[in-house]
């Protein structure tokens, strides 16, 4: 199914955040993610599942000032 | 080389360095962490940014020990306070804390803060239990908000971010030191040594800088003469200069003069 | 926390800390000493006074360790060439050593530099083997006048001694800088901490102060500042600070931002 | 002495003269009276008071030429939107004039502007079909934000009210003046004739001031002096200075110099 | 638009301008002339220079009216007490005047005075009866000396000649004002019309300038400027400006504002 | 009746605006008068009659900067 | 005969200083003349001769700051 | 036998410097001493005698900027 990451349109599985994150070699715990403009607590990483057309932001830290 | 008990407070929290720096526009992470060493600071500022999915995965807290440094999320590339508001939710949530350093710009050209955003985002933020550092004019009326509305502190720019010109107008950072009695931060500005010393003979409680550091030519000396600066004007003020005069003062007695 | 092999050398002889303090005006002895550990500084300046006779023999020299201080012994009180050669000539004889710091005064007032007279009495002196070290006005003609005559260095005043005005005229001290190959030691008025780093961010290899710091509230806590500032002053110097710009760099990165 | 078609204009309307002053603090009407004249102003502010019952009913109406100078009616002592919008409500029905000096005040000590309120009431007045020229921070944000609105000039502050200090940040005037079109007048904190030429040379439009005249210890020769130096510093402005330079030009000629 | 009987003396002669310019670096006669009658100068300074034989004998005085100005024949160029010698008893022979200004100039780079050279010259050319209006420093010590020998007036340098940087150091200046008491006229360094604003509200008698008029976009207007601001800044000082102070004082009545 | 001018409660007979300007020796070309925190227009104050308990403003021009 | 003149070798007749200027078409009103390294009055001009290696200096005025 | 110390007369014994210092409780080491406006090297404190009227100046170092 069709999701949208960070603004790009990615194909993927049918699965939870977890999933989705370990497939895009990305540190659960360094990350925020936004999923529908709605922001996503850890705790609920396991048990969201992704839907046809969601839109993700998955935000870190980089550097600034 | 320090005074022992002067300790800078914020929220509660005690920092025995009055310097914090940012993370922002170093060559690379080794000349960074070498940076934030000598600078000894405790306080560093992050920005909160999209994960890039096509290019390696390394995060920058793979390089940070959070032991050893409180980060504070910031909200720059912000326009209003909607914006600033959603990055600060994700910061926390990335983060696990609640201290964020909060900008809303008004414009790309002078990254001045849009003061009227701002304090609509303060307003909202404080409600959501963050601990709200803003970054803000050297205008007093909008400090004495801030510290109203809750803010834990409070940063007046000493001039626009990466101009390196220092403290444009020490009379405005005077009048915040005696209107608000939350920690006052110089923001942004600071060019050189002398500048951030300036900021603390003048009473300011904290400086913040980045590109003064990284981008001089050796960043790494620059944060420690940072370092070295920001405790001289701190001692300075604390010991009490001696008063300006137009006429000299002899140093050495007249008493005991050859005749 | 210092530049491995950046030292200040003059006349052959090499030092560490580019601090050098004045001993009058401290409340008692062991304030001034304490003072000058807290400054860090090796070279230190004395005044040369009969003996009161009718006082207790208490020297100076009693109290300071001549290994770990170089004296220069000065002519302050002197408005004449012929006094100030005096005062330097016994001050050898006192001290058995040939550095002098030559001031010959214009008037009360000022306590400004009569440079006609100082360029007569260092014109002996140089001729007579004396390492002098005159105090001068921003002055770069005079400065380069006394590098020509062979001063050992060239030490303008910042401001009015004991004024606290800080560097009253950058630019001046900037021309004597391009001018003169001795070194440049900044004399006479530093207020405070910032005053001493901008000094040394300037170019100048040192800096000479005693009202700033003996007159200070917390002396010992103002000596230690000025060290501070003056090593500041210094890694910021080498560290070459970033540009002045009327306008903003931003230092957290545009791409990446959330849409 | 004047440059043929340099006019001052405002909301359309044309003005010889680019200095605006207050009728404020004036031992007598005489003396205010004749200060107007010696400053060949065209603009004054006037404040909007309740009138005495209780004293005689002389107004202020009654010492100015109507045809002569143009009213400036000011919302002094207003510190909120709701206050100041009342106040130019009023000024507008007791002279028969749309313009208005906007001041909303965010404290009685600094008398800085409440900018977040000084918007709120722009926006309205602006709406209601009034002349607003508001006076604000130097902050260039708050400005174009004015301009947007539909303000017919900025008029952001040298320093305090009455502090005579000056341009305080020279930096975010010469900002201002790269960010909006319509006028900036520099209205507050001019203390003597040069801070006015300052004003202008920066190429600002205008310059308000009161104290700065009526306090002065002669206010008719403070007044003359303050026109000389704006036109002074208009022309300057116009005819292009001497770029900066740290080292000298002769200004005679090297050639035919004797041997 | 002047104060009556307010005039400049020099060696017992009046003048109603204290603004004294040069006739250096015009692009021509025509223009130099038109600077001349917008700046209301009364002494206008002159180089005297070998004829030049082989190109058409034109005279500066067929061009300037004698009964108007006031001639000031220079000594730039001359680097010695002799040369400076030399050209103002030319300057005498061939202006019939007693007036000189004298220059003994220290280095090309910045055409700083040498200040021993001048003193030498200036005790020569006084005893022949000279008028001696001497190019200096801001060395307090060096003008007392000056007067001590007779010279009818001191003129310190604010700044390089040519640079426009305006008065580097007002400090030293206004120490002048209190030390001697011929007239001091700042020469040197005036780049726009604050800057003569500025040197005349310090309590100077007067400015000279060249290279701030020649060199300007538009030289006849920037004289008139000058002209204007000059007469600003004596005005200013005279009429007594207010004190400056960090906070504000409203400039509005508090009574009568509405509930 | 009573009436509340610029704060004050003042004792006067039901007159209109005109009229109570001319009382006081006040030129109503040189003021604004508010009643009851409404702005009048000049071109009223002929035809409006004052009530009891009205709160009436008038200002004017003063020094001010 | 030859003199020296601002610095220039010159071939003139023999003659006293009014006329040397009139030759060179300058008015002696306007310069200072120096012979020799002394400066002469134009008192003297009529009265004083030229002679062979005569070093003359004619200056006048120029604009100058 | 009188002579002239910093100023001040003192009766003495004829004696040479380093008594004199003695006398007085000076540690000649920290000194420095003028005879007459000549300045007197230590090497001869101890073969130099006073003499009548002789003017003495004993300086050491003291505080100093």
């Amino acid at each position: 199914m069709q999701v949208i990451i960070n603004g790009e349109f990615r194909e993927i599985d049918p699965q939870n955040i977890n999933n989705l994150l370990e497939d895009l070699d990305i540190d659960p715990r360094k990350v925020a993610v936004e999923l529908n403009s709605e922001i996503l607590p850890k705790a609920v990483f396991e048990t969201t599942f992704l839907g046809e057309r969601d839109r993700l932001e998955i935000v870190h830290f980089v550097g600034g000032g | 080389m320090s005074i022992p008990g002067d300790k800078l407070v914020i929220a509660g929290r005690e920092f025995s360095s009055r310097l914090m720096v940012g993370t922002g526009k170093y060559a690379n992470n080794e000349e960074m962490i070498k940076a934030l060493e000598a600078s000894g600071a405790e306080i560093i500022t992050v920005a909160v940014r999209r994960v890039n999915l096509d290019r390696n995965r390394e995060s920058l807290l793979d390089f940070i020990d959070l032991k050893k440094y409180t980060l504070l999320p910031n909200t720059a590339g912000c326009y209003t306070a909607d914006d600033a508001i959603r990055t600060c939710r994700l910061a926390r949530e990335a983060g696990m804390s609640d201290f964020v350093k909060l900008e809303v710009l008004g414009d790309e050209k002078t990254l001045f803060p849009d003061n009227e955003e701002l304090l609509k985002a303060a307003r909202i933020l404080v409600k959501e239990g963050f601990t709200v550092l803003p970054y803000t004019s050297d205008d007093p009326i909008v400090c004495k908000k801030l510290e109203d509305i809750g803010c834990a502190a409070v940063m007046p720019l000493g001039a626009p971010i990466g101009s390196g010109l220092g403290i444009r107008n020490p009379y405005n950072i005077r009048i915040i030191l005696d209107t608000v009695k939350v920690p006052v931060i110089v923001d942004a500005g600071v060019g050189t040594a002398s500048d951030a010393a300036i900021a603390m003979e003048l009473g300011c409680h904290g400086v913040l800088m980045n590109t003064g550091i990284a981008g001089a030519r050796n960043p790494v000396a620059m944060a420690e003469a940072m370092n070295l600066a920001v405790r001289a004007g701190r001692l300075a003020y604390l010991a009490g200069r001696i008063p300006k005069k137009l006429y000299a003062t002899a140093s050495s007695p007249i008493e005991g003069l050859l005749e």
